[in-house]
């Protein structure tokens, strides 16, 4: 790679080596997806969600594919808080990248009491409020369509977040994106981090059943990258960009011309979901394509192209 | 360590055994062909198959016309039904249904063709030094991985005394080459070709005998018991056969390995989607990863459904 | 067919003689489309939207393919209401399947103006409110986000309606789909329709623009589908099956299945839209794969699987 | 009436002309022959491409490895290269680039793989009785329909005096066989069969005349004029190519027939997706559908981007 090239983003005061990073809930906790992926060369490592409480999450079928995506309704499945902190925060601490753990709750102190013991974990970097799984029967999606619960998760989060990044993740199903951007951004958020998965079904018509055990899940991949940056285009434009807040944008990134889609319409960062589930090396040749992206168009700083979409 | 990313395999042929059973082998070179030649029976991998085209219109079963236009992007779980070594490295056979527009996709592959894999992954069956008797059991495309692990027993472990029990809905959906022998009746010729004893059991009684495929089994510990020294009963197939299977292994006290079927998102550990649930500690359910932790199973941990 | 199947629906008082519409905009004003397709073998038709006075609509690019869909932004490029009553009506006026017109407009007496004269047409059935395109600048979508602006013009047109079946068409682009079902119910709605296209974006990294001349588009084809269903399902659920309103659903129908998925979810009738542009015989190839479900099922009436999803 | 319905083409040939110019065949059965026999030039069709499989990675070019990942929906549109009468019923010549999803699953189309076609559509050149001279301008991949008005009026309009002017970026964009005369210099061969003398510019001097094609078409003209009788200029290319011929060909007081392109998602005229604004009555802008007005209009017409 040629060393004139800088790939370096400035995420909320953490310099990322590129912007390229995973997407929660679709990369374990880090360790299950070393053996496919030079880690290290992450822009930064999302983990998937943590609750206070293990969580056995939804009887299976948990997934479907769809036409150019997938649903799952995984039920934010995890070993929990404690379990977490012991046996999977020392895998993070050797790793190059950011780290950021994603944080679900039901009640705005399950989020508190999470983020409470994260803030005292030096290998993490940030955190991620994942207001908005649709997978959760109570709680989970109704925090995040209503601008004023997302303003007192973010408030009461970003108390005792002890100066760790705080990202706040929104649903893409709501009227106005921008009403939840700005709740997030007034309450104290870092950095916001968009889109969650659509709620969706499949019906089965030979068993006349849904597909999956949850009858509904959330609908990710290439599908709905439209939509996706869309969205971040709305809210870098009338929120994060005059704010100076940055953006993870996903939703369907497969190829560096998918994760540039989503920087030129204002995301400081990418992460990468479905795809990664598809080819676990995903990032990595992302990143290679962003660098040979750079290199064709003479394009120093990528940090430039942030928003750049005329 | 990032040495089990995708890689790509050449086809080396592709064919039809019944209308809707086909058998695919596909070359693999080194690093890889040496990771697979190790592989256990009852290991599978994950199979690209979107980029694919679809059979033509007229080619492809009527009741699966509406689902083949889906538009596919996951991956495919498959076992090895044989791997063999070759001078350039292994050679996978793959015994696959046409179910959907991914199978559909990958009968239309041809010699030369390349394919992309990861694996092999999960946990196979296992094989412990003490082992006297292996008796297999197959419900439908349950054939696969007993395939390969009859072989596997006959080359690696001569010591192994070995007996399969195969069943399916009916003739054309078993897996296998039948052959009538003058003797013994309905016979299966992989099974015939490793010198080991076969037993066919149809729910149409189209051929072999007319029921479960748990009932042959039962029957023939009837009659036969099952011996001096450590014997394994190893199934996979349909989680309805397992449940029934494991009930007969316990019923004659008898160990049991069950390879679980999961709707898969990735395999490999990262989704979530696969669990199944199994026996903790002090009798707690817990999940475990079909794909990382089994997809073999100790059929006494397994919670059935 | 075997004559003991019974495809036909009752759709508020229309008999339907099956359940297989064309969608808003991709079936032209009909005779676009005579030439590829049996009109008259359909349930009802669907015009393209009408608004007072006659549009340009958007410049080119008007329409960019995305996975497994496609965004547009046609902008309610239509002929006017007085050619098309002059024009167009006629032709409609020996067809077999219902007629519905599409209405669109920015202010609600552009809406009562069009519905008004429409009423007075005998060939038509009924009137498709368009409360929800994503394309066009002012108006379109901030109608159709809005429960309260809905009932007003749900209010308005039926007052004018004449006794035409008055379907409201959704937009799926909201916090909650079924406020704005109910507003619709409330003020007079004898149908709803859903749904309509994703707000969604495209951008070409070369060039660093958006595809569309129009920035945004409306993202439709089978990428939405499972949302689609979901949605119906839920307004099916909480608003239409109790009232007693019949659903018709559309997204991403492309095969009799996809038809069956949105019919078990509650919808009486369903529309095809993309898939029409693909094969323009997409309905007739539906309305042979239902009756070779039923047959197959021993279904003697399909109505009996509306909402029957377990 | 519903005669016009998708139909079943089967390929007879498919094969790379250059590195991303390659020249599909396709066989048409009646009733269908018949309609592609009478069509004009310039008519076009809409082709189903979305369930073929794509070329093998390594044959993707680089630049187009992301783009080639889109699952695509919807047809292509395509403008016929030669349509001649077979034994059977006709055969379609396709110029084809590659160019993105579509083109590259096209190009792995094999003999005797069936094709869904839609066609012929669309208005093509008009060719009026007292036509005697026809000046043909093509630019990059406008030359599909250029050539075949070529073939078509060599063949039934003898009457008529034909030249051809061929543009292109470069000589690996030049859509022709390009042979060397030792008295001429650089021929298109496809022009030279058909006794059609053809000039070709490029804008890289690779090959030809070193600048625009609408360049030689004005020196041809200032060197020969457009002489006795009707003469029209012919154009199919890029917009502002076609742009640049329809002011030369007014500075010259010639008619000229431009076919313009916009993306289409059906081809058919149900999506408005197309339109080309022309002037109407009394000067206003009026938005014609390229796909069932056009894609030939007239250049006085058409206003310009
Ligand atoms: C570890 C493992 C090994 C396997 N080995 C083989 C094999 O050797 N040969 C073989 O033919 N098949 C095997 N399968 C099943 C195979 O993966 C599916 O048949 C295949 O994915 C179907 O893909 P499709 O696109 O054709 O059909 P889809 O449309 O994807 O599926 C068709 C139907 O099959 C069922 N199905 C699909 N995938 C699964 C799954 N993973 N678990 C349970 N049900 C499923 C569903 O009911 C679905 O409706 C294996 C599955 C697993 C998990
Ligand atoms: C009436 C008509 C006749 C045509 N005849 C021919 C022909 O004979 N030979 C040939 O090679 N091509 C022809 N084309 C263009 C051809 O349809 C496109 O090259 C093809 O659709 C590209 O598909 P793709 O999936 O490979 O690339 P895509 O990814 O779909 O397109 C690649 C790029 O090509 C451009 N493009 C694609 N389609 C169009 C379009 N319809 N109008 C303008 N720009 C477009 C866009 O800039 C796009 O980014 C014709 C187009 C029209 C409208
Ligand atoms: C299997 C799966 C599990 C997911 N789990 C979580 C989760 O635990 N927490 C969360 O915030 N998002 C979760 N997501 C959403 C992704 O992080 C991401 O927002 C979404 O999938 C869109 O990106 P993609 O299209 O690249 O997958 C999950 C997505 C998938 C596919
Ligand atoms: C090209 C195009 C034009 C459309 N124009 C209209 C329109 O004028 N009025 C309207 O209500 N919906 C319009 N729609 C939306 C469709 O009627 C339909 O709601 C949507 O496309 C989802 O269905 P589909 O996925 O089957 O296309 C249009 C859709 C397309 C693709
Ligand atoms: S399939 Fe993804 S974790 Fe098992
Ligand atoms: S391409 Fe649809 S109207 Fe022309």
């Amino acid at each position: 790679m040629s060393d004139a090239i800088d790939l370096s983003v400035d995420f909320a005061g953490l310099r990322l080596a590129n912007p390229v990073c995973t997407a929660s809930g679709t990369c374990g906790y880090a360790d299950e997806l070393a053996d496919y992926l030079d880690l290290n060369r992450l822009g930064a490592f999302v983990t998937k969600s943590i609750t206070v409480e293990p969580r056995a999450g939804n009887a299976t079928p948990r997934i479907v594919e769809t036409d150019a995506g997938m649903l799952n309704a995984i039920g934010l499945a995890n070993i929990g808080l404690e379990r977490f902190i012991r046996e999977k925060v020392p895998l993070l601490e050797g790793m190059a990248p950011a780290v950021f753990v994603n944080v679900a709750g039901r009640r705005i102190e399950e989020y508190v009491a999470v983020a409470e013991r994260l803030a005292e974990c030096g290998a993490i970097a940030g955190l991620e409020l994942n207001v908005s799984c649709p997978n959760v029967k109570q709680g989970g999606i109704t925090f995040g369509t209503d601008p004023d619960q997302i303003a007192k998760v973010t408030a009461a989060v970003k108390a005792v977040a002890g100066g760790k990044c705080l990202m706040v993740k929104l649903t893409p199903s709501v009227t106005d994106i921008t009403a939840c951007a700005r709740a997030a951004v007034d309450a104290g958020a870092d950095a916001l981090s968009l889109v969650n998965t659509f709620p969706a079904m499949v019906i089965d018509v030979a068993s006349r059943r849904p597909v999956l055990a949850n009858v509904t899940g959330g609908l990710s991949g290439p599908a709905i990258r439209p939509i996706a940056v869309h969205l971040v285009h709305r809210v870098w434009r009338e929120v994060a960009g005059p704010r100076g807040i940055p953006l993870m944008g996903m939703g369907g990134i497969r190829t560096a011309s998918d994760a540039l889609e989503f920087i030129l319409a204002g995301a400081t960062a990418v992460a990468v979901g479905t795809a990664t589930l598809i080819d676990p090396d995903t990032a990595e040749r992302i990143i290679n394509g962003l660098a040979a992206y750079c290199r064709r168009t003479g394009t120093t700083r990528l940090a430039d192209l942030i928003g750049a979409v005329q | 360590m990032s040495g089990k990313r995708p890689f790509s395999a050449t086809v080396f042929k592709n064919r039809a055994l019944r209308a809707r059973i086909w058998r695919l082998d596909v070359d693999v070179e080194p690093p890889q062909a040496q990771t697979f030649l190790a592989a256990i029976p009852g290991q599978f991998m994950e199979v690209r198959l979107s980029d694919l085209s679809l059979p033509r219109g007229t080619e492809i079963p009527e009741d699966l016309r509406d689902a083949a236009r889906r538009q596919i992007i996951l991956r495919r779980p498959f076992s090895p039904c044989d791997i063999r070594k070759t001078t350039k490295g292994a050679r996978l056979g793959v015994l696959y249904q046409i179910r959907g527009p991914g199978t559909l996709r990958m009968s239309t592959l041809g010699a030369g063709d390349p394919l992309s894999l990861i694996g092999p992954l999960g946990n196979g069956f296992d094989v412990p030094a003490d082992l006297r008797r292996a008796l297999l059991v197959t419900g439908g495309m349950g054939a696969p991985p007993i395939e390969y692990l009859a072989e596997y027993l006959k080359t690696r472990r001569p010591d192994v005394d070995v007996r399969a029990f195969a069943g399916a809905k009916g003739l054309e959906e078993l897996p296998y080459e039948v052959r009538f022998d003058n003797e013994k009746g309905a016979i299966l010729d992989e099974f015939r070709r490793l010198n080991v004893e076969s037993c066919i059991a149809t729910d149409d009684g189209s051929v072999g005998f007319h029921g479960f495929v748990t009932d042959c089994l039962h029957h023939w510990l009837e009659r036969n018991s099952p011996g001096e020294g450590r014997c394994i009963v190893y199934a996979c197939g349909p989680e309805r056969m397992l449940a029934a299977t494991a009930t007969v292994a316990q019923a004659w006290g008898l160990e049991c390995q069950v390879s679980m079927e999961r709707m898969m998102a990735c395999g490999i550990g990262l989704c979530q989607s696969c669990v199944v649930p199994v026996r903790g500690d002090g009798g707690t359910a817990v999940n475990k990863l079909c794909c990382k932790d089994g997809p073999v199973f100790d059929s006494k941990d397994v919670i059935f459904e």
